[in-house]
Order: C-alpha cells, then sequence, then structure tokens
C-alpha cells in the first residue's frame, strides 16, 4: 500500500458516494459529464500516449453517436445492440483509415491533419445526410420516457440522474482499467518502440501496423461508446456537439491539460477543462463576451509551454523526484509513469 | 551441405540509380562472412534487401531451403535473422531492458510468457556486457554502448543469422578488438551464424572466416581473407595502401592456425 | 447531369475554380513555409489571417487610410504577430515533442478567436470594396479572385527566386535540414526563424489583403479557411511550397466541379474524401520528398 | 414587497450567431424587462433575470439551462435564439416539469410531433417562413410578373443549418403546392469559402426567383460572387437572419441592396400603428428608442422586436394572469395560464396575435395565429409588402433595369 | 593563435571537459586524440561555442572568444568541421558551399573563393549541381572541409573527418589535410583514427575523460609505451 494507491482509493470512495451528497442537478450533470469525457479522454490518450496524435476522435464519437440513435429511431433496435455495432463500425473505420496510414507511414504532423479530414469528413456527411440524421439540426433518440416512466432499462434512457451516474461511473472505471491494461502490456513497450524508432521495431519482430492498429482501435471503440452514451445521456445529439474539428481539438487539450501518460490524466483533464469553461463562463463570461474564450486559449499555451506532460504528469513526476533516489533491487521495471 | 543462406541475382534499383547489381553468394551454418566494400558500395542495402527492409528489384533470397525474398521485416525476423543499424537506433524513452525485452518478446517465432522475455533480455544484455545498470536510460550509453545494445536487441530475438552493420565505428581501437572477440563468442557458444560489414580491416579480417568485396553493388572478389587482401582489385578501390600492413597481419593469421 | 465539353457553364466552373486555388494557393504559401523550415504548423494560420483582415479594414474604414497603405500595414502587422508567436510561444516548445507546437497554436486560435470578440466584436464588417469582373462572352470573372491568382503567382516566384538566390533564402532552406550546426555556418538560427516567422506572418497578411476584398469579416472567418488550407498544404507535402501550390489548384477544381456536377456540399465532402484517398496514394504529399 | 420572480434568461453573445440576430433579440428582451420593472412588476413582483450565454454552441445551451434551474434556481427560462439549441433544451425543461417560453428560435421542429406541455412560443416557425415567401409569389407573379405561378422558376438556397435547412423544407413544400417548378434546392455550409459552382448552376438554370435562407457571411458571398459572375433574378426572397440586417447589406453592396425581400417576423417599428391595438405604437417607440440608446445603431433590426416582443407577451398577458387566477408562477400556473391567452390579431406590437395550440395537437405549444411579413428593401428603408392588409408599400418586381441583378 | 584556459563545459548536469588548457600556434597542425567520450568533440563544439563555456577561458589571436555567440565565432576565423560531416542533405554541393561563405565578410570573396574550393576538389565541382546527400562518403567529406574553407578562416576545426569511410577514402582524406596544411591554414583536428593522423600533425594533445593526460610533438605521441598500449593495440 503506498501513496498513490490511497489516495486513488479515497478517490474512489468519494465518486462513489457523490450523488448522496445533496448536490443539486446541476452539479451531479457536470459530475456526469466530467465522467463521460474523462472516458472519453482516457480512450484517446490510449493512443495518444503512443505519439499517435489523432484529430480525428471526432469522427468516432459522431459515429457512435449517430449509430445507436439512428438504429434507435429507425429500427427500434435497443442501444444496448446499438452500441456494440457502434462499436463494430467504428472499429471499421479506424481500421479503414488507420491501415493505410500505418502502412504508410503517415505519423505526426501529417497523421494529426489526415485524421483532422476524416472527422471533418464524418461531420459534413452527417449534415449532408439530413434526410436520414436530422442534419445539423441535431437529432433526439426517440424518448421513452414520460411523466410516468422515469427508467426505460431497453431504451437506456433513464430520467434521474443518479441512475445515470452510476451507470457512467462503471462505464469510466472500465475506461481506466483498459487503460492499465494497455500500459502493462508488451504492447506498451512495442509502442512506445515504434514511436521511436518503427523500422528498428518492426525489424526486431515487432507488428508495427498490427500494434498501431490494436491501440488505435481500441481507442475508437472507446470513444464510439463515450460518444453513444453521451447521446443517450442528453438525448440530443447534432453534428457540431459529437464530430468535427472543434470536439476533435476540444479532446486533445482536455488530454494534454491532464496529462496523458498517466492513468487519471484525461480524466483530470476532463475535470480541469470542464471546470474552467463553466466557471470562466459564469464569471468573465456574462460580462465581457470572449474574455473567456480568451483565457481558456490563454491557458492551454501556459499549459502545454510549462506543463508540457498535464498538471497530473507534472503532479506525478514532482511526487516521484521527492521519493528519490529510487527504490532499487528487482530489475523488472515498474510500469506506467 | 546446402548453404543456410543462398543469395542470388539480388539487385536494387533506386530510380535509375542501381545500388545493388545482380549479387549472388552463399553463407554457410556457423560462418562469420566480411561483406566489405567502399562507402556506397551497397553493402548497408544489402543487409536491407535480406533483412525486408527493403524489396529487392529483382533475384531471391533463401533461407535454410525456403524463399524469403520480398518478406517484411518482422516475417524476417521470425524466421530466425536479426539486424543491427549501422547509426544506432535506440528506443529512447524505454530504458537499456526494457528495449531488449521488447525485442525478446516479439522477436521469439513463437508466443513466450513475459517473464521468458525478461529473462531472455538480461540474458542477451549479460553477453553484450551491458547488464551493469540495465534500468539506466539508453541516453547515458555513450557511441560504445549504443552499438552494444543494437547487437543486444538483435541477440534477444533468438536469430540463428545476425546480420552486424559497421558494429565498430566509433570506438577506439582496444573496444573494436573486444567486440570483435564477443562476435566470435557468439559465433562460438551460440552457433548464430554472422554477416559482418565493417571499414576497419585490421579487426575485421582477423574474425572472418570468408569476405565478399562490393563496389558499385557488384561483387569484386570472395574468398579468404588472404585471398582478397591481395586481390589487386580490392587493393585498388578500397584498401589502397593499408593493403601491406594487412596482409602480412592476415598471414600471420593463417600462420597462427596452421 | 450530363458532361458536355462545350458547355460553356462547365468552363466558367473550371476557371473559376481555378482563381479560387489561386486564394487557396496564397493562403498555403505561408504556412508552407513555416512548415519547411521551423516544423511546425500554425493551426491558429487563419486566425492570424483574420487579424489582419480586422487591421486593414480598420485602418480603411475608421481611419480613411487608403487602400494601398493599409495593405502594407496589414501585412506588417501579421509578419509582427507572427514573429512574435514564434519568439513567445513556439521558441520555448521547439525542443519538446513536435506535435506540442502544433497544440499550443490551437490555444493560440481560441485566444485569438475570443481576442477578436471581445475587442472588435461578432458584428460583420464589410469593407465595401468591390472591383467588379471582367466578361468574356457569356463567362464573367472577378477581377479580385483573377487578382488573388496573378498576386499568389507572383508571390510564389518571388518566394521561390528568394529562397534559391539568396544567401539567406538559402540559409532557410538549410535550417531545416540541419538546425544545430547553423552556427557553425556564422548564422543565427533564432534570427533565420524569426525572419521566417514574420515571412509567414507577411504571407497570412498578404492573404487577409485579398480575403478581406472578397469576404466578410468576423471572429469565426478562421473556420471557413483554416481547415481547407491545412488539407491543400498537407495534400501538396507539408513544407513543399510547389506542391501547395498545385494542391491548391487540384482541390479548388474538386471543390468546383464536384459543386457543378453534384451539390455544393457534396463538393466539400469530394474533396475532403479525394484529400484523405490521396494521402495513402501518396501520403508524402503530391510533391513531397520526404519517406 | 412580494418577492421577486427570477427568469433566467438564455442567448448567444459569442460565436456565429451572436451577430446573426441573438445579441439583438436579447437587447429586445432586456428592454421588456426594464419596462416592465419600471411599471412596478408583475402583480407586485420584480422581475430578475439571470442571463447566460449559449456561445452558440448546443451543448454549453443545454449547460446552462441545467445550471440556471438547479443552480440559479430560476423559476423560468426564456430566450433562446439557435433552433439547434431549442430542441433539445424544450425536450429537457418538458421532462422537467420546468417552463421555457421560447423567444426567437423557429423551428417547427421543436413542437412538431412531441407534445410538450411547459414549453411556449410565440414566434413563427419555420414552416411558416417558407409558407409565406411561396404564398406571396403566388399571390403576385401573374400580377408582377406576368408569369402563372405554374410557370414560375424558383429555385432554393439555403445554409446546411438547422434554420436554412428548416426554411428551405417549408419552401419546398409550398411552392410545389402552387405547382412552381423548382429548379434548384441546394445546401451549403455557413463557412463555406466558395460557391461559385453553385453561382454558376443557377445561372444555367435561369430561376425568376430565388428563396435564400442563410447567415452573414454567406449571403455576403453569395451576393457579391453572384454580381461577379453576372447571375441575374427577377426577384430574390431572403429569410430572416442574415437577410435581417439590411445595414450589413447595405454596407457591402450599397444601392445593390436595393429591393430586396425578406421574410421575418416584422420590426415593429415599421408597422402602421393604426391597424394594431391602441397604446402599441408608443410601446414600439419607446422600444426602439431604448435599442438606439443602448447599441447606437440607426436601425432596429427585427430581432429586437422578436426579443422584445414575445417577453412583453409574456410579461403582460400570461404572468399576470397565472399569478392572479392560477395562484403563482410555478410552471403548472404558467401552463394554464398560457393555454388561455388569446390575443387578436393586431394585439402584439409584431401585428400578430396570440393563441397557443391545446395539448394533444401537432404543434402543442407553439402560437398558432402568429405570421411572418414580407419586406422590401427600398433605399434603405425596409416596406411591408405582404400581407397585402397591412404592407405599406407595392412591393416592386421585378428588379427594376439598374440593378446589378436585374435581368 | 588560438589558447584555452581551464576550459570547463558539460550537458545540463553533465560534466564533459575538466580544466583543459592547449594551445594552437599559427600555421600549426595540431590533434587532440583520445577514447570515446573523452570529450574530444565537445572540446571543438566548445570552442565553435555550440555549447556553453562553463568556465575557463578562451581566446582568438588574442581576442577573447569567452562572451561571443556561437554565431559569430566563424568571423574571427574560426571554421568548424563537425562530426559526421553534416552536409545540408537537400541542397546541392554548391549551396552547401554557400552556405559556408554566409557571413557578410565572406559574401563578398564568395566567387573567388569558391574557385579556391573548386580547385582543390576538382570533383566537387564536377557535382556542383548534385544533392549533397546523395555523394558517397569520400565526396561528402571533401564537400565539408570545402564548406569550411568558404569562409577564409584562419583555424579549421575538424571532428574526426575519418569515421566510417572505406580504407582508401581514409587515406584519401588525410591527403586533403596534408593540401589544407600546404595552403596555410593552421589545423585542429580530432581523431580516432590515431596512428594516421599522428602522421600528418605537428604536435598532439590525448585526452582522457574530460582532461589532458598528455601532449607532444606527434612523433613522441606515436612511440609513447602508453598511448600504444591503450590506443592502438597490438
Ligand atoms: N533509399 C535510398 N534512395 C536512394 N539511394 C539510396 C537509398 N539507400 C541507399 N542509396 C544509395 O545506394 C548506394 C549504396 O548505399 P549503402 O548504404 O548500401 O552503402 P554502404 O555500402 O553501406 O556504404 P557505407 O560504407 O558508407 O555505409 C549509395 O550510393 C546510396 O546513396
Ligand atoms: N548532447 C549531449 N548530451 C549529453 N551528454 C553528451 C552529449 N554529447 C556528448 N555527451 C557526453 O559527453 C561526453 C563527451 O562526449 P564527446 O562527444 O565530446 O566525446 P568524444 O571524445 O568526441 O567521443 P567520440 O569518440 O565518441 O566522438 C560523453 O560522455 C558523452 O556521452
Ligand atoms: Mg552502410
Ligand atoms: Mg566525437
Amino acid at each position: 500500500m503506498n501513496v498513490p494507491m490511497i489516495l486513488k482509493g479515497v478517490g474512489l470512495l468519494a465518486v462513489l458516494i457523490f450523488p448522496a451528497l445533496g448536490f443539486s442537478d446541476y452539479v451531479l450533470h457536470i459530475a456526469i459529464s466530467i465522467l463521460i469525457w474523462g472516458f472519453i479522454y482516457t480512450g484517446w490518450s490510449i493512443m495518444g500516449r503512443f505519439g499517435l496524435v489523432s484529430l480525428g476522435h471526432g469522427a468516432f464519437m459522431g459515429i457512435g453517436a449517430y449509430v445507436v440513435t439512428m438504429l434507435w429511431n429507425h429500427a427500434g433496435i435497443t442501444p444496448w445492440i446499438g452500441i456494440p455495432v457502434a462499436v463494430v463500425v467504428s472499429g471499421a473505420v479506424a481500421i479503414f483509415i488507420g491501415f493505410p496510414c500505418f502502412r504508410f507511414r503517415i505519423t505526426g504532423h501529417y497523421f494529426a491533419l489526415v485524421t483532422l479530414a476524416l472527422s471533418e469528413v464524418v461531420r459534413l456527411l452527417i449534415v449532408a445526410l439530413r434526410d436520414t440524421t436530422g442534419g445539423s439540426l441535431g437529432v433526439t433518440p426517440r424518448s421513452e420516457l414520460t411523466p410516468e416512466v422515469a427508467v426505460s432499462f431497453y431504451a437506456m434512457q433513464f430520467a434521474d440522474k443518479t441512475v445515470w451516474f452510476y451507470l457512467i461511473v462503471v462505464i469510466w472505471l472500465g475506461g481506466l482499467l483498459i487503460w492499465r491494461a494497455v500500459d502493462r502490456s508488451m504492447l506498451r513497450y512495442a509502442m512506445e518502440a515504434i514511436s521511436q524508432e518503427d523500422d528498428a521495431a518492426a525489424s526486431l519482430g515487432v507488428h508495427v501496423t498490427r500494434a498501431k492498429l490494436t491501440v488505435t482501435v481500441i481507442s475508437a471503440a472507446m470513444t464510439a461508446v463515450g460518444g453513444a452514451v453521451y447521446g443517450q445521456y442528453q438525448l440530443y445529439i447534432n453534428p457540431e456537439t459529437t464530430s468535427g474539428i472543434a470536439i476533435s481539438l476540444q479532446i486533445v487539450f482536455a488530454v494534454i491539460a491532464g496529462g496523458m501518460f498517466v492513468q487519471l490524466g484525461p480524466t483530470m483533464g476532463a475535470v480541469i477543462t470542464l471546470l474552467l469553461t463553466e466557471t470562466l463562463r459564469q464569471t468573465v463570461g456574462h460580462d465581457v463576451y470572449g474574455l473567456d474564450v480568451m483565457v481558456y486559449g490563454a491557458m492551454l499555451v501556459l499549459f502545454i509551454i510549462y506543463m508540457p506532460r498535464g498538471v497530473l504528469g507534472w503532479i506525478t513526476e514532482v511526487w516521484s523526484r521527492r521519493q528519490e533516489p529510487r527504490p532499487t533491487g528487482t530489475v523488472k521495471p515498474q510500469p506506467g509513469e | 551441405m546446402s548453404a543456410m543462406l543462398q543469395v542470388r541475382d539480388l539487385t536494387k534499383k533506386f530510380g535509375g540509380f542501381t545500388a545493388v547489381d545482380r549479387i549472388e553468394f552463399d553463407l554457410n551454418e556457423g560462418e562469420i562472412l566480411g561483406l566489405i566494400g567502399p562507402n556506397g558500395s551497397g553493402k548497408s542495402t544489402t543487409f536491407n534487401l535480406i533483412a525486408g527492409a527493403l524489396t529487392p528489384t529483382a533475384g531471391s533470397i533463401t533461407l535454410e531451403g525456403r524463399d524469403i525474398t520480398g518478406l517484411a521485416p518482422t516475417q524476417v525476423c521470425h524466421k530466425g535473422i536479426a539486424r543491427t543499424y549501422q547509426i544506432p537506433r535506440p528506443f529512447r524513452k524505454l530504458t537499456v531492458l526494457e528495449n531488449v525485452a521488447v525485442a525478446a518478446y516479439y522477436g521469439a517465432n513463437q508466443l513466450i510468457s513475459r517473464d521468458e522475455a525478461w529473462r531472455l533480455a538480461e540474458d542477451a544484455l549479460e553477453l553484450t556486457q551491458l547488464s551493469s545498470d540495465p534500468r539506466a536510460r539508453v541516453d547515458g550509453l555513450g557511441a560504445a554502448g549504443l552499438k552494444k545494445l543494437e547487437l543486444a536487441r538483435a541477440l534477444a530475438t533468438q536469430p540463428r543469422l545476425l546480420l552486424a552493420d559497421e558494429s565498430l565505428g566509433g570506438l577506439d581501437e582496444k573496444e573494436m578488438d573486444q567486440a570483435a572477440d564477443m562476435l566470435s563468442d557468439i559465433r562460438r557458444e551460440r552457433g548464430i551464424t554472422i554477416i559482418w560489414v565493417e571499414h576497419i580491416m585490421g579487426v575485421l579480417m582477423r574474425v572472418v572466416d570468408r569476405c565478399v568485396v562490393l563496389d558499385h553493388g557488384e561483387i569484386i572478389a570472395a574468398g579468404l581473407p588472404q585471398d582478397v587482401a591481395h586481390d589487386p582489385k580490392v587493393i585498388e578501390v578500397y584498401l589502397g595502401s593499408d593493403a601491406e600492413a594487412l596482409q602480412t597481419q592476415v598471414a600471420g593469421r593463417v600462420a597462427g592456425s596452421a | 447531369m450530363e458532361f458536355s465539353i462545350t458547355d460553356p457553364f462547365l468552363w466558367e466552373t473550371v476557371i473559376q475554380g481555378l482563381l479560387f486555388g489561386g486564394v487557396l494557393a496564397l493562403l498555403s504559401l505561408g504556412l508552407n513555409i513555416i512548415f519547411g523550415v521551423i516544423d511546425v504548423v500554425w493551426i491558429c494560420y487563419a486566425e492570424l489571417i483574420m487579424i489582419g483582415m480586422y487591421a486593414i479594414y480598420f485602418l480603411y474604414a475608421d481611419y480613411g487610410v487608403p487602400l494601398p497603405l493599409a495593405f502594407i500595414a496589414g501585412i506588417l502587422t501579421v509578419a509582427l504577430l507572427g514573429a512574435a508567436l514564434h519568439h513567445f510561444i513556439i521558441r520555448p516548445i521547439l525542443h519538446t515533442e513536435p506535435i506540442n507546437q502544433l497544440l499550443v497554436t490551437g490555444g493560440v486560435l481560441f485566444f485569438l478567436q475570443g481576442f477578436a470578440t471581445l475587442v472588435f466584436s461578432v458584428e460583420f464588417r464589410n469593407l465595401g470594396v468591390s472591383f467588379g469582373s471582367f466578361a468574356a462572352g457569356d463567362m464573367f470573372f472577378p477581377i479580385s479572385r483573377m487578382l488573388a491568382f496573378a498576386v499568389s503567382l507572383v508571390a510564389v516566384v518571388v518566394l521561390w527566386l528568394f529562397l534559391k538566390r539568396t544567401f539567406l533564402g538559402t540559409a532557410i532552406r538549410a535550417i531545416s535540414q540541419d538546425r544545430e550546426i547553423m552556427p557553425l555556418m556564422g548564422v543565427s538560427p533564432q534570427k533565420i526563424y524569426l525572419v521566417t516567422s514574420a515571412l509567414g506572418g507577411g504571407l497570412a497578411g498578404l492573404g487577409a489583403c485579398l480575403l478581406v476584398l472578397l469576404y466578410d469579416i468576423h471572429p469565426a472567418i478562421g473556420l471557413t479557411f483554416g481547415p481547407i488550407t491545412f488539407m491543400v498544404c498537407v495534400l501538396g507535402g507539408l513544407g513543399n511550397m510547389i506542391g501547395g501550390f498545385i494542391a491548391a489548384f487540384i482541390f479548388a477544381e474538386f471543390i468546383a466541379l464536384g459543386g457543378f456536377y453534384a451539390e455544393v456540399e457534396w463538393g466539400y465532402v469530394m474533396a475532403f474524401v479525394f484529400f484523405i484517398v490521396m494521402m495513402f496514394i501518396r501520403p508524402q504529399g503530391i510533391m513531397g520528398s520526404k519517406s | 414587497a412580494a418577492e421577486p420572480i427570477r427568469i433566467g434568461v438564455i442567448y448567444d453573445f459569442t460565436g456565429p450567431f451572436a451577430a446573426g440576430g441573438s445579441t439583438a433579440a436579447a437587447v429586445g428582451t432586456e428592454i421588456a424587462v426594464e419596462l416592465i420593472n419600471e411599471r412596478g412588476g408583475v402583480g407586485g413582483h420584480k422581475i430578475v433575470t439571470i442571463v447566460a450565454d449559449a456561445q452558440s454552441k448546443a451543448e454549453v445551451a443545454i449547460n446552462e439551462a441545467t445550471r440556471l434551474l438547479d443552480q440559479e434556481k430560476v423559476d423560468l427560462l426564456m430566450g433562446v435564439y439557435s433552433s439547434a439549441h431549442c430542441v433539445p433544451m424544450a425536450q429537457k425543461v418538458d421532462a422537467q416539469k420546468k417552463f421555457l417560453w421560447a423567444n426567437v428560435c423557429v423551428s417547427s421542429a421543436v413542437f412538431k410531433d412531441k407534445n410538450l406541455k411547459y414549453v411556449f412560443r410565440g414566434q413563427v416557425h419555420s414552416d411558416q417562413f417558407g409558407w409565406a415567401s411561396c404564398t406571396f409569389l403566388n399571390e403576385y407573379s401573374k400580377a408582377k410578373l406576368g408569369i402563372e405561378p405554374k410557370d414560375l422558376k424558383v429555385a432554393i438556397i439555403h445554409e446546411d443549418g438547422p434554420y436554412g435547412s428548416g426554411v428551405a423544407s417549408g419552401n419546398e413544400e409550398n411552392c410545389k403546392k402552387y405547382g412552381m417548378q423548382i429548379v434548384q434546392n441546394e445546401g451549403y455550409s455557413a463557412t463555406a469559402p466558395d460557391l461559385s459552382s453553385l453561382v454558376t448552376k443557377l445561372r444555367r438554370a435561369q430561376p425568376d426567383v430565388i428563396l435564400h435562407t442563410g447567415y452573414n457571411p454567406d449571403i455576403t458571398l453569395f451576393l457579391r460572387q453572384a454580381k461577379e459572375q453576372g447571375l441575374k433574378w427577377r426577384a430574390l426572397i431572403g429569410h430572416g437572419a442574415g437577410y435581417g440586417q439590411i445595414d450589413k447589406l447595405k454596407a457591402a453592396f450599397g444601392k445593390d441592396s436595393d429591393y430586396i425581400f425578406n421574410v421575418d417576423p416584422v420590426a415593429a417599428q415599421l408597422l402602421d400603428p393604426k391597424t394594431l391595438a391602441s397604446g402599441l405604437g408608443d410601446l414600439t417607440a419607446e422600444m426602439v428608442k431604448r435599442y438606439k440608446a443602448k447599441t447606437g445603431a440607426t436601425e432596429v433590426p427585427p430581432h429586437t422586436s422578436m426579443g422584445f416582443n414575445q417577453s412583453w407577451i409574456f410579461f403582460t398577458d400570461v404572468l399576470p394572469r397565472a399569478i392572479a387566477k392560477h395562484g403563482g408562477y410555478s410552471p403548472d400556473a404558467l401552463r394554464l395560464s398560457a393555454l388561455e391567452t388569446d390575443i387578436p390579431v393586431g394585439g402584439t406590437i409584431q401585428g400578430y396575435g396570440v393563441k397557443f395550440d391545446p395539448p394533444g395537437s401537432k404543434m402543442a405549444g407553439q402560437n398558432s395565429r402568429s405570421s411572418p411579413v414580407v419586406m422590401q428593401y427600398v433605399d434603405g428603408q425596409t416596406k411591408i409588402v405582404w400581407p397585402t392588409a397591412i404592407q405599406t408599400m407595392d412591393p416592386v418586381m421585378p428588379l427594376p433595369a439598374g440593378n446589378s441583378y436585374a435581368r | 593563435m588560438l589558447e584555452l584556459r581551464d576550459v570547463a563545459t558539460g550537458y545540463g548536469s553533465f560534466q564533459a571537459l575538466f580544466g583543459v588548457s592547449l594551445e594552437v600556434k599559427a600555421g600549426e597542425a595540431v590533434a587532440v586524440i583520445g577514447p570515446n567520450g573523452a570529450g574530444k568533440t565537445s572540446l571543438l563544439r566548445v570552442i565553435s561555442k555550440v555549447i556553453e563555456l562553463k568556465g575557463g577561458h578562451i581566446s582568438m589571436e588574442g581576442v577573447s572568444l569567452d562572451d561571443v555567440p556561437a554565431h559569430q565565432v566563424i568571423e574571427l576565423g574560426i571554421a568548424h568541421v563537425p562530426e559526421h560531416r553534416r552536409l545540408f542533405p537537400r541542397l546541392t554541393v554548391e549551396e552547401n558551399l554557400k552556405m559556408g561563405a554566409y557571413m557578410q565578410a565572406a559574401r563578398e570573396r564568395y566567387r573567388e573563393r569558391l574557385d579556391f574550393v573548386y580547385e582543390l576538389f576538382p570533383r566537387l565541382k564536377e557535382r556542383r549541381h548534385q544533392l549533397a546527400g546523395t555523394m558517397s562518403g569520400g565526396e561528402q567529406q571533401m564537400c565539408a572541409l570545402g564548406r569550411g574553407l568558404m569562409s577564409g578562416p584562419k583555424l579549421l576545426l575538424l571532428d574526426e573527418p575519418s569515421a566510417g569511410l572505406a580504407p582508401v577514402i581514409v587515406q584519401q582524406v588525410f591527403d586533403l589535410v596534408r593540401r589544407i596544411r600546404q595552403e596555410g591554414y593552421t589545423v585542429l583536428i580530432v581523431e580516432q583514427n590515431i596512428q594516421q593522423v599522428l602522421k600528418v600533425v605537428d604536435r598532439a594533445y590525448l585526452l582522457e575523460v574530460g582532461r589532458i593526460k598528455m601532449s607532444g610533438a606527434a612523433q613522441e605521441l606515436l612511440e609513447n609505451d602508453e598511448v600504444r598500449r591503450a590506443y592502438i593495440g597490438l
């Protein structure tokens, strides 16, 4: 039992009893949003931490949200089936776009910009296919809720935010576990190796394309689940809020702010960015229009310059520096940062 | 006995330029073959072709009777061929041990446990005399250390054939001798067959069984070190005035071993 | 819709596409030179253009500065802004992961958008200057776009000569290949970077001069050009100015002909899909040389 | 004094919608609140507003609605500019049994088949925009253009956002109904940098009338490219949003902005006060005065009237009755009161009356008496040309020679 | 001509040189030899100020270099041909040479110097429009030397010019160094190839772990037992 473990335990307990603390629905709403986004950001960081900086996750989120809602609205298929379908679709798209990218060694800025185009294509498609998707007006999953029916498990619709909260806590914890599994796997070393010297990694037996595709598909699938859950929770999706460049950038920035090399970094990113935007909008935003966006931009700049590993990355760095000299003995490296 | 590796008619063109021109050679199991030649004569390109990093324009490569021409680097590795890079390419974000462990885990042709991978990695580090601080970052290794790391990683994949590209570059003369001894040891103890590219003739000639000399992508000479050292063509394009010293040295070796 | 080579509307579309390509080409120039030299993508590039447009607008519309002077001032403003962007924001993180440099300019993007909202308000502004158009039979070609086309042609030639012929230009090309040894040549890398940033900024300013004639100015104008400019640069091979130049025309034709044969909306979808497909066929860009 | 009534007011003050009329509408609402409070509030209650910026983003709009209701404990919500915000917000608020009084957003989708109980809108809806322009054309085509409606060639172009596509589908449906020939129907992104191929196609299709819905930047771009590429028409009918901002069009196009039609809820100051209930003329004058004082603008856009008028209806009709008759201003009281609203045509400053569709009907909650008007810009003046009963000028059609766009 | 007194330098917290003093007289050729990682490259780098001078003093012809920024060192007549040649691979040979003449004073005599270098290395003239990155190792080394000469330096710093080259080319490179000497240049050269370099230079310093271990005439070091045992093998 070490200090970080204790902190994590206490943190988890705090999360679990959170709804019982009597906060208003708004606070609960923000908490739920943080967890959904935290999950999505965690999904992004699974590939982002290895230098696969995707600006295209808006596409996967859009696919998740729209596939599930379209299946429900047009075919009456429950989201419980819709979500796996969305995962498969987004995984397929990830492979479709990822395979050539990785085969042809599209990395760095190029990869970022190709994926940026992908997220834009998905957004444009949703808009252009307005007869099916509802276009940029967005669409609401057909509601099963009435004043009498507060819970429709079949439709994955719940009037009570507390239900949502726990459902999403489970999903979020699942995301963290996936993150950890990847972190502790040999795949992580392979990806680190690839991100440095992909030729050398290949000649040492690492299936470069396969390894990259694996993390990409995991990441895309998580994002799609996030998008689907987001749509179910908000009971409304539109192309701007679930896909396109803006969302993709939002995802990247939040992860950078929180720290993508630490398990809880992406969640931290969600906490920081959501609280920051909410606070800024409610304080300066109402008096001086534009100032909040300005401050937000400036904070991002400062984060990247002074805390390139994110807030949590920075904290753990300071922490581990204080723990110096590092214990020796076991030769096996401790996974994780 | 049929040769372990057979290279036939191997050709590589870059645009209009022919870097490797219809070369052919055989390699017997347990041999150390020296691949030498002037700068730009196609040595590294040949390695890249065998290791799958480049696809041949023509020709074939056969390992232990199976055609491996045009396989991807990963597949070639799994067939038992490992290579080092002339300019070291360490994974800078990983520790020394992790660098080698990746190779051990993924380089193995079958699924091995992670513990097994760590063990193989430690083993390879020991063999290359790198085991002093396996948890160090590779940045601290220095030129000689990086060369050793290249070897350690290659060995961790449990190859039967090792392609070593200028493993001595940047070492001082004493370190060179040590490294050369290491290659002989590897061959003797593990039975690993080696092709070795090097410009430091004094050291290379001491260790190799045979030499192949490339110039402008073509083989201009092949044979025992003492024959190659006397070959006028090789002297002209490659050895220059070093030839004399080399001839006496090689002669000494032949005499010594006889 | 039938295809007919004699259809004057088809020809008009093709030529309009060409002219629009000129606009895109001009926009991509600055971004490309920055990437080619400093290896940084300025995500906020279109926002720099926006600031330039505002500068020109206010000088001309509010202070009565003659248009040519306002143009020069606009170019200088953005050049200065480009240099400042590099000096204060890019330089401190030049040694860190390349993607950080891309993202930091994303922060600047938000900052500049917020800044414009705060200072210039969300109002749409329009210079109200029109140069009319040139009629060839039944086809009409806007002079402002022809101007953009001509300016980008001249700019690319001048830039090319500058990079090929002068010492400074050679140094600018050299520094992207080996940053560390530049001091050994007696070159101060910082100075080159600053000059390049200013040059890239100045080219953005030049873009602003033309855009201000064509579009309304508002804080979100960057959305209109940002993504498409990046696509053009990548398609041409990041940092490859000639490639970017050609890519601009290909892209514009896709938009124009796609819009002509299908719908405007689908024209853009097709252009983006084409982009993605091209990345797989020629990942290094149509003219890129990096392997 | 009685407790103040807290109202959460949501508009877009930043992002693309802000200048598209949202800010102007917000000022209208602000003026209405000021006036009411100066008159001592409603039933002794002062009105307190908590204003929120939706930043032109749906997610923010939802967050703000939740915050205002839960955190700020407002009694009801009001405002909302964008239809993309209205749709989800209406549903959420209704599900929570909270009250939303929508002021500006027009999409029919907000109400259509949703059977909302606590959401009401006095504003016209998008189907009516589409209906108004086609009906206007149907009435005047033969007389003014000498073309039978069934021979009239119309082109529908629109930005592909919720607003543009909503209006356009109304256009399509109604013009088809009148038998007109729709030679082109196409959407484009409001941020598109180039519309030349659209212009080229329109030149080829040669429509008599273009029905256009868009925001400011794309309208300017379209008109500029149309002019430069020699696109001609007999009439151009815009539908609110960007076309509601005549001063912007005038700044960009000068005299060429003359004779453009615009379908919109009327800007109150344009109506002849004599056609309205007594006192409304003075009210409009006061609104105009205050708007100019607050913003320094010379033109008062229609959005100000929308923001003002809906608020005013609420403060002077729904709210007092709820307090007096239904025992307060709980969502249920407000709802009951709203369902009783019955203002005849001519009873509001924008001319239309108010009667909400009852629960169970297709558009439950929508004002069935609202209607837009068709206006025309002449020499920087805005004239009402339709409905004929309240017109202040006979429509000028076709476009007179001399205008750059005239055939 | 060049004088170093108690020079210290390093990378971050790592110290590479500890109080190194040495001297190069006008017209001399001096070698610095030593094992891997001894700090030879660092020594040349600190002279051209590519890395920070952390202690001691450097002067060139009596002018202190202590506070001169890296890109101005060349103006004092010091040209540094770096380790691994470091040509600009996607510039042509001639453009590489042009970069060598970047500084203001050299630009004025650009033509003249170019002719001189081409005369010295006719091969370069032949290949002047070829991209530097596509040339053979030996040709690249010529180009790197030529680039160093373009600024018209008084002192040439050469860092392992023979590394990674085929034996014949190594001999050519040492021939080049000899020729450059004959043209009257002062040379400070760092080499691993001790036997060869000591045949070319007048004097040499032996550097070990950041300190000068020994110095003397070239012939002296070549015959020194310790040097022979530690570095020449055999
Ligand atoms: N990817 C490539 N594209 C074009 N030419 C190449 C490429 N790779 C190698 N070459 C050229 O092929 C020739 C052979 O190169 P190679 O690296 O095999 O030489 P080498 O014998 O290893 O030389 P050295 O001893 O200097 O390492 C060289 O002229 C080189 O410039
Ligand atoms: N950029 C750097 N960052 C950190 N340490 C460095 C760096 N460059 C060199 N060093 C370290 O400084 C020491 C001296 O290096 P230097 O390159 O000067 O040695 P050298 O004598 O030139 O060796 P070689 O024969 O390998 O070229 C070495 O221990 C090396 O690891
Ligand atoms: Mg080689
Ligand atoms: Mg060195």
